[in-house]
């Protein structure tokens, strides 16, 4: 049921700089290991990870520190070989402190990991697979991290039938996706086909935006025969990647007001994700490491790397030669979603797309102007809220207000606070204003 | 009920609860009639007299007025009251009776005059309701005047007919317009205001010690 | 090796082209032609009056306003704006007047840029018109030579204009209502009437909001749809009775629509916010102008049909809330 | 025909009973608050202006004539009485909506605007039917009033008003703007 | 003067209130709606803020419950003791006994002593700020100085000192509890005024890590443990807690030997002298 | 009730007061109270009603003989059946009829003073003029009553220079703009910026003499006296 041919326009959105010429054509290579590995618990949503391990206790590569606690949860492997130094707290790049595993790296070991049974996935059962891949502690490297396993089981009476890859990559400046795309395609389609076996479905459509033609040659050049597989360039506009936009330009499906993707029959996985679960049942390692661009005019050899999950901001910036003079500000994920650093020692996490080094010039200027009722905003807002209205709201705390003006639709995009004239920071009050209304909730 | 002074049942209407700059009651006879100051006297001495008549009555009579009719009593007595200077200002100075026109009715209907009866008429004795009344009385008359001064004086250049400015002043006609009364309120309100906050801000900071950082001292 | 100081802030840590600043000062900009017409066809009066109605704005907002608050340009549109829509010979004290009133009482008290609910620019204006309905329709005609003032500009402070009635002419309005004389559509389109200062150019102001609009500063929807309200209802109303009635091209001409429609219907600040309520507010404005013009007792309906309709805005956001995504009919296909 | 519309537009927005006559001031500050308190604050005065409408009609044309100077003291005291029943039972109807009006039902009943009506209904020598017209005029241009008073400061609350124009200043500088506005239908179906 | 006019006006009058007095009469008997006039007497006595410190939505919803026996007039913290005795006095009970609670800072981490690692700009309140990366504080329990509190503070009880910490001026807090509401790191308890030992931080770092981002934690060296007398403080996840149900027992020597000064004994308002002072004064 | 908790406010509440026996009270309360307030007012209508039927009475009478330009006597007729009438049948309430008033000047009937109005620019726009049907002739316009903008409309009454034009203007009347008229004497000027106003008064004019004509062609039976 795909549109014939070209793709919707997404309604709504921005068209921030692309910034991606820093690193698109750069090709992916290993990052050496760093001397120490930190590993919070909680790196995927959900619950947090029990460990299992004690200070002193010698690790192998890929094995497993810490169990998932529950369903929505994931387990942690050691990304190194080498000794627990501690369980502490320690900065987390949400900007608190959390309970983490730190490994002394040993120095001299070949990091080779122990040799493992590779399953042939082909002889497995849906079952058996999904338990693989909860194992292998597989999350969405698409950014929330959502633990995968989860995604792969849906409830009986939502059947699934269309399988959506994202391989939008809308952010500006990241290349992650898109170098995975140009240098692993069969690895793409291999863990697409793995998860089609799972749950059962036939179809698939992959969502490229235009701006990536060599990412959408390789992976239409490498489609099965076998498989229904559609790629289908979409246009270049920021949140096309978001999953209820994706679905919608994809397949005209809209993903109703606090409902789930699987509630119009789609499962939608990034890219990477998918290249991942390959991995798992190529090499047999679990999600220890992962593909990270680290970009922006602010750090000094821009580049797309393999990293070891829990390897130090601050050595991973020491690998592209560190950061220019006039480097200001330093995010974790695209400049439109991901989160400042204050601190180079937290560490990577499984769900970190990328690291994007800002300069002063860079940095979207801070002086605000009061709303003049432009309604760019609105025009802005993928999800037709109006965020003007919930801004004023949200100044004097009005919070029930706001959730009754569908609030909680709010996908924290950013594209209001974008496209804002007078530079108000309407999606960081609208995040305060979903905080504070959880925990009122809770409370 | 803290009890209050005499004093105070008398101050009090005067300035620190005046009826139409505080209170907001009795605010349509305070905007209809005030673009000049003689009007402003008629009407607000009209209601004065009403006000008083009617507070020491129902003081009066308190004690046989049933709860669930008094409203319908007070409103009698008012209306009373007020069909007496209504005749009685015809009858001796008709060119303001007719400026004034159907406002001098709409006197009974002056929520300040029934909100005196029900808060305190009702409660106290003749001599204290007295003193409330005469004090609210000329609160009324004092910010009745205000307005009226301010609107005669922008609006005709004159105050009390007398010309202030000379025959060549070009009156602002929107003063004496609807517009001008809501408008000339309002920027007394304004005034009031920024009088009493700015008496507020020093009281607070006068409490707080030193080293406060500095915006609050702005 | 490491930066010498972080920054962190919230996301997107990315910001669009325009700020406020930028739009604010760009409209100034457009107005260049506009009060260069004026001025070639009014002479250094136009400068005049617009200055007085600048200055008034401009200090109240120094004065009473927010620190800084000058340098995002709106107390400049405020001023010009309201300077265009006087009559050349007006006292430049009441111009004055204008500007502290429209500031003060039109803006400031609302709490400055971007809160108030009706048009500052218009709110002056409608207080100069009920204050001083005589001088305000005044309209001053051709002098002898260019470089003369029209009209009284340099009166003494809260003193009289001297009115030389010989001196003054009457808008095509004016003639229309009150003395069922037509004016010809082109010398509309040119110019060459009588009028307040911003009513003789509006094919420039035409072309200024053209450019407005593809830049994105101003809301196209809103003069279209007061351009078709009028067109359409003043049309129809001339098929009914050609007598009665004037035409559709005479009344999109006349008078402020032109400069009300594109510069001040348009004022983000008292229009709604979405664009279905644009069409809303345009169509109500145009209905307005039109009742107004033809039934009311005052020639011109621009300014009322704008203030009135700006009351409405709160109102109309209310109903014209978008329709959130996920929350339509548009369902799953199964 | 016509003469009923012109009472009932005149009554409406040319010479609108808050904007332009200050009739009902108190109600018109107290209840403009919220949009829909305003909406059914107007309905409310609608209601009680049908009924005085009603009343002044009757008592002017049977019991008046016999006792002139009377006119105000039965005017208020019928009305009084009326509204004072109905209010009763919206008390016991609907809690909610007593509670929402608050003191000001009683102040409806006693407000300007309705004794006002009554008094310009009887100088103007109305008949039934005009008068019907003059009160629903009366009561839509209170509402129509109400309700943008109510809107406009609902938005401002969202606004940072400053300290000093906050309260009741800033709603008579809105009124006052709300009538330089309405003076656009000055003279409408005037003598042209 | 006709006679027949005075009868006539008699008469009409004299109808007109038999008519209505006899429909109001009725109106009465069908709808009467009872509501107890104390409540009314009760709320004109009490203060009027409409704070919501006794727990009530607002005086007259105290008044209510005044009348109801649900709340004893004491509850109203705002009213100064004769006015609650004029309460009690006229409802005839108790006035019942409340001690007087006032907003307590669980942080010293002002700007001369705790680190900030990063700058912040954008919303400049601080439950935005504490989002994102706590402000670039370095201590995240710690506070971000952006005075969300004074703001939400309708007593005016609370002033930013030149350290950007919130002072509470004890006489004036009503411990209403809008500031414990307000911060969004859970800085102010409300406390009674004479739980004097308070531990003002809330770092769970410990030893140089928690000193490295603030000259003023607790470094969990647990010499107030040993200090004070047994049990009044325990230390709980690296934190010195003291446990105020032996508040009896407590006494200024424990405080004699933190190295850091993050534990104090308080008399009044918080932050009066430099802690290196008070200190010194003990021992 | 009404004083229950301002002396006893102690102790246990009031019982509700389920007011049956109260009824007759409550009327005798509003009963009594309506009495006594007639009985009132009586007596003050009765004490002020000369002196204001008096004083409005003058003020007609002053209106008429501005207009008229000082008759001796006038006479108030009725227009009635499409007559003018001295007297009314029995049976119709004169106040509801509309009166002309004819004066004269030495038992000469001079003309006819006209009340009539007209919605202007604010509001209805009450006058009365003066008006010689034998030549056709405004004698001379009064306005008795107009809520017209001060300083603008209210030049209508205030503003001498337009009064007075009307004094000898023979109708039909035809505003014109200041200063474009051709000076004939059915025209007159209107006020600049008052426009509405002053064509307003120029209508009710013309209408009143539209409406009345016939019966004011002559002065007929009604001067014979
Ligand atoms: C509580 C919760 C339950 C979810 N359950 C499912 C699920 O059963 N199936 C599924 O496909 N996705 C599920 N999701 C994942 C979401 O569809 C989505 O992929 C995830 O929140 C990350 O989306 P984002 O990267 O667009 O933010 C769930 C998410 C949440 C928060
Ligand atoms: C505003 C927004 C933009 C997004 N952009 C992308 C994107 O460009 N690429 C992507 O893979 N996921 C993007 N996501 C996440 C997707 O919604 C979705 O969670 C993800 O594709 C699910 O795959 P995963 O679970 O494998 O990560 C975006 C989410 C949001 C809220
Ligand atoms: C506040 C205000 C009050 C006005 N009052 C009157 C008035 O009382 N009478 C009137 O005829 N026109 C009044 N006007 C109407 C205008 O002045 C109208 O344009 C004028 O009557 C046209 O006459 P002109 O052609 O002589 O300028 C008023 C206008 C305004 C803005
Ligand atoms: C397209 C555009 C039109 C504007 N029109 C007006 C106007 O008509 N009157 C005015 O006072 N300000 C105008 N402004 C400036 C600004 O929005 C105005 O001062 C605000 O109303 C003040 O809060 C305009 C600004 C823009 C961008
Ligand atoms: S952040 Fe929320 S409100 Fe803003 S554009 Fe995105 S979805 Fe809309
Ligand atoms: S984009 Fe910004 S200025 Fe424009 S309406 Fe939205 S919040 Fe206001
Ligand atoms: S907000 Fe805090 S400081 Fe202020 S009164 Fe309430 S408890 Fe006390
Ligand atoms: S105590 Fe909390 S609310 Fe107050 S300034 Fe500190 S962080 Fe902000
Ligand atoms: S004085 Fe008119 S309603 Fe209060």
């Amino acid at each position: 049921m795909a549109r014939a041919s070209g793709a919707v326009q997404l309604a709504g959105g921005v068209h921030p700089p692309e910034l991606k010429a820093l690193t698109e054509a750069v090709q992916i290579r290993r990052m050496p290991f760093p001397d120490e590995i930190v590993l919070p618990l909680r790196q995927h949503a959900g619950k947090p990870a029990m460990v299992i391990v004690r200070k002193g206790n010698r690790v192998e590569r890929g094995d497993k520190i810490a169990e998932a606690d529950g369903f929505v949860s994931s387990p942690i492997h050691a990304s190194a070989s080498g000794t627990i130094t501690d369980i502490s707290l320690w900065p987390h790049p949400d900007g608190s402190y959390a309970e983490a595993v730190r490994i002394a790296v040993e120095p001299f070991s070949a990091q080779a990991a122990r040799p493992r049974l590779v399953p042939d996935w082909r002889g497995l059962s849906p079952e058996q697979i999904i338990q693989a891949i909860q194992d292998a502690g597989v999350v969405g490297l698409g950014g929330a991290a959502f633990p995968t396993h989860v995604k792969l089981s849906p409830p009986k009476e939502k059947p699934i039938d269309t399988i959506v890859l994202n391989g939008c990559e809308c952010e500006p400046y990241l290349t992650t996706d898109h170098r995975t795309m140009v240098e692993y395609p069969e690895r793409v389609h291999l863990g697409l086909r793995i998860m089609m076996r799972c749950i059962g479905v036939t179809r698939a459509i992959v969502g490229i935006e235009r701006n990536k033609p060599d990412a959408i040659a390789a992976i239409t050049a490498t489609v099965p025969g076998d498989l229904d597989v559609t790629v289908q360039p979409v246009t270049v506009k920021y949140p096309q990647g978001a999953e209820k936009m994706l679905i919608d330009t994809l397949l005209g499906r809209r993903v109703p007001s606090g409902k789930l993707p699987m509630d119009v029959g789609v499962i939608v996985q990034n890219v990477a994700s998918v290249a991942t679960i390959a991995e798992v049942f190529e090499s047999g390692l679990p999600l220890i490491e992962r593909i990270v661009t680290v970009t922006g005019r602010g750090v000094k050899n821009p580049a797309n790397l393999i990293v070891p999950v829990g390897t130090k901001l601050r050595d991973l910036l020491n690998a592209c030669g560190g950061v220019t003079e006039d480097a200001y500000e330093i995010v974790f994920g695209g400049p439109m979603m991901g989160t400042a650093q204050a601190n180079l020692d937290v560490p990577l996490l499984k769900g970190t797309t990328g690291v994007v080094v800002l300069t002063e010039a860079d940095c979207k200027s801070k002086d605000t102007h009061p709303c003049i009722r432009c309604g760019h905003c609105l025009d802005a807002c993928p999800v037709f809220l109006n965020p003007q209205l919930l801004g004023r709201l949200a100044m004097v705390a009005r919070y029930e207000e706001m959730e009754a003006n569908h609030l909680m639709d709010c996908m924290l995009c950013g594209c209001c606070s974008f496209a804002c004239p007078s530079n108000i920071p309407l999606s960081q009050l609208f995040a305060l204003a979903k905080n504070a209304l959880r925990t009122r909730q809770a409370a | 009920m803290r009890e209050t002074t005499p004093q105070q049942d008398l101050l009090r209407g005067i300035w620190r609860e005046n009826p139409v700059l505080i209170q907001m009651l009795g605010l349509c006879p305070a905007l209809a009639v005030t673009n000049t100051v003689a009007n402003s006297i008629a009407m607000g001495l009209a209601t004065f007299f009403v006000l008083c008549g009617s507070s020491v009555l129902v003081s009066l009579l308190k004690r046989f007025i049933p709860h669930e009719v008094r409203i319908s009593t007070y409103i009698l007595i008012i209306a009373s009251f007020v069909t007496v200077a209504d005749m009685t200002l015809e009858a001796l100075v008709p060119v303001i009776h007719k400026a004034l026109g159907a406002f001098i009715p709409l006197i009974v209907v002056n929520c300040m005059i029934l909100g005196r009866q029900e808060a305190f008429a009702a409660k106290r004795s003749v001599g204290r309701s007295l003193l409330d009344a005469a004090g609210t009385g000329v609160g009324f008359i004092i910010a009745l005047l205000m307005l009226g001064a301010v609107r005669e004086v922008i609006g005709y250049g004159t105050f009390l007919g007398i010309s202030l400015f000379g025959p060549s002043y070009e009156p602002w006609v929107v003063m004496i317009l609807p517009p001008g009364g809501f408008l000339t309120l309002g920027f007394l309100l304004l005034g009031l205001n920024w009088v009493r906050r700015h008496r507020e801000k020093r009281a607070t900071l006068g409490e707080w010690p030193e080293g406060v950082r500095k915006e609050e001292a702005a | 090796m490491t930066p010498a100081r972080l920054l962190v802030t919230a996301s997107p840590h990315l910001g669009g082209a325009d700020s406020t600043p930028t739009i604010m000062w760009s409209v100034v900009g457009s107005l260049v032609p506009v009060v260069a017409v004026a001025t070639y066809y009014f002479g250094p009066s136009a400068l005049l009056v617009i200055a007085a109605a600048s200055a008034g704005g401009v200090l109240t907002e120094t004065w009473f306003g927010p620190k800084g608050a000058l340098r995002d340009g709106s107390a400049a549109i405020t001023g010009i704006l309201l300077g265009l829509t006087l009559p050349a010979g007006l006292p430049l004290w009441m111009a004055f007047v204008g500007g502290v009133f429209g500031i003060g009482f039109g803006k400031l008290v609302f709490g400055g840029l971007g809160q108030n609910i009706f048009n500052p620019a218009l709110l002056g204006r409608a207080f100069l018109q009920s204050a001083f309905p005589v001088a305000m329709t005044t309209w001053p005609t051709a002098a002898p030579h260019w470089s003369d003032l029209r009209g009284d500009n340099l009166a003494i402070p809260l003193m009289s204009p001297e009115v030389v009635d010989a001196m003054t002419g009457a808008t095509p309005l004016g003639l229309m209502k009150f003395e069922q004389i037509g004016t010809q559509v082109s010398a509309l389109i040119m110019g060459s009437v009588g009028g307040s200062l911003g009513e003789t150019s509006a094919l420039v102001v035409l072309g200024c909001g053209a450019y407005l609009a593809a830049r994105k500063h101003l809301n196209w929807r809103i003069p279209a749809s007061i351009f078709a309200t009028v067109a359409v209802l003043s049309g129809s109303l001339h098929l009914l009775d050609a007598a009665r009635y004037p035409g559709a091209m005479f009344m999109l001409f006349s008078g402020g629509l032109m400069l009300g429609a594109i510069y001040m219907a348009t004022d983000m600040v008292t229009s709604p916010v979405t664009n279905k309520g644009c069409w809303v507010f345009g169509f109500g404005i145009g209905f307005l102008v039109v009742v107004i013009r033809l039934w009311g007792g005052l020639a011109e309906g621009v300014m009322y049909g704008i203030l009135l309709m700006n009351a409405l805005v709160p109102f109309i956001n209310r109903a014209t809330q978008p329709r959130v995504f996920g929350t339509d009919t548009k369902q799953v296909v199964t | 025909m016509g003469d009923l519309l012109w009472i009932l537009v005149s009554a409406m927005v040319v010479n609108n009973f808050t904007l332009f006559y200050f009739l009902g001031l108190c109600p018109f500050m107290g209840v403009s608050a919220r949009v829909d308190t305003a909406l059914r604050m107007g309905a409310a005065n609608i209601f009680v202006l049908i009924l005085t409408s009603l009343c002044a009609w009757f008592l002017n044309t049977f019991i008046l004539p016999y006792a002139p100077f009377l006119r105000l003291i039965s005017f208020i005291v019928v009305i009084a009485s009326l509204v004072q029943i109905v209010e009763m039972v919206i008390k016991k109807v609907s809690p909610a909506l007593f509670r929402q009006m608050g003191i000001y039902l009683p102040l409806i009943t006693t407000n300007c605007a309705i004794l006002g009506l009554a008094i310009f209904q009887t100088n103007r020598g109305y008949g039934f039917l005009q008068g019907m017209a003059f009160a629903v005029g009366a009561g839509l241009g209170l509402t129509l009033a109400l309700v943008l008073m109510a809107s406009i400061r609902e938005n401002t609350e969202l606004a940072d008003i400053p300290e000093v124009a906050k309260g009741t200043a800033l709603i008579f500088i809105i009124a006052g703007s709300l009538s330089l506005a309405f003076m656009g239908f000055a003279g409408m179906l005037s003598a042209t | 003067m006709s006679f027949a006019a005075v009868i006539t006006s008699a008469l009409i009058l004299g109808g007109i209130g038999l008519t209505f007095g006899t429909l109001i009469a009725l109106a009465n008997r069908r709808l009467f709606v009872w509501e107890d006039p104390r409540i009314d007497g009760v709320s004109e006595l009490l203060p009027g803020t409409n704070c919501g410190a006794c727990g009530f939505a607002g005086c007259r919803a105290f008044a209510e419950g005044l009348i109801a026996r649900r709340a004893q007039p004491a509850e109203c913290t705002v009213m100064g003791s004769d006015d609650v005795a004029d309460v009690a006095d006229y409802m005839e009970v108790e006035a019942g006994e409340v001690t007087r609670r006032v907003a307590r800072l669980l942080c010293a981490g002002g700007c001369d002593v705790a680190v900030q690692q990063a700058d912040y700009l954008g919303l400049q309140t601080c439950a935005a700020a504490a989002a994102v990366a706590s402000g670039g504080k370095g201590c995240t329990w710690g506070c971000t100085g952006l005075a969300d509190c004074r703001d939400v503070c309708d007593l005016d009880a609370i002033y930013m000192n030149e350290y950007d910490l919130p002072v509470v001026i004890p006489d004036r807090c009503t411990a209403c509890g809008d500031c414990v509401e307000a911060c969004p790191v859970d800085l102010f308890v409300l406390m009674p005024l004479d739980h004097k030992l308070l531990v003002q931080c809330k770092s769970l770092l410990e030893g140089d890590e928690a000193e490295a981002l603030c000259s003023v934690a607790c470094n969990a060296c647990e010499r107030c443990v040993l200090d004070a007398a047994p049990g009044v403080i325990e230390m709980v996840n690296g934190l010195a807690v003291v446990d105020y149900s032996k508040n009896d027992l407590a006494a200024p020597e424990a405080i004699a030997r933190c190295p850091t000064g993050a534990i104090v004994w308080c008399e009044g308002a918080q932050f009066q002298s430099k802690p290196g002072l008070v200190r010194s004064a003990v021992s | 009730m009404s004083d229950a908790h301002a002396g006893s406010g102690k102790g246990s509440p009031p019982p509700p007061a389920r007011a049956e026996a109260r009824s007759l009270r409550l009327l005798g309360t509003l009963a009594g109270g309506g009495l006594v307030a007639g009985l009132i007012l009586v007596f003050v209508y009765e004490a002020t009603q000369p002196t204001i039927r008096a004083y409005k009475a003058e003020v007609l009478r002053q209106a008429i003989y501005e207009v008229l330009k000082a008759p001796d006597r006038y006479d108030t007729l009725f227009v009635y059946d499409g007559r003018l009438t001295l007297e009314l049948p029995d049976g119709v309430d004169s106040d509801d009829v509309e009166r002309v008033y004819l004066g004269y000047v030495e038992r000469e009937p001079v003309g006819f003073a006209i009340a009539a109005g007209k919605p202007g620019f604010q509001d209805i726009i009450r006058i009365i003029f003066g008006y010689d049907a034998a030549t056709n002739t405004i004698l001379g316009m009064k306005v008795l009553e107009s809520k017209e903008t001060p300083g603008l409309g209210d030049k209508i009454e205030k503003d001498m220079a337009f009064v007075t034009q009307f004094d000898g203007a023979q109708p039909e009347l035809i505003g014109v703009k200041r200063g474009k008229g051709t000076g004939d004497s059915d025209e007159i000027d209107m006020i600049t910026g008052a426009t509405i106003s002053s064509r307003t008064v120029i209508q009710i004019i013309n209408e009143a003499l539209e409406r009345l004509g016939p019966m004011l062609e002559t002065y007929g039976e009604v001067a014979k006296r």
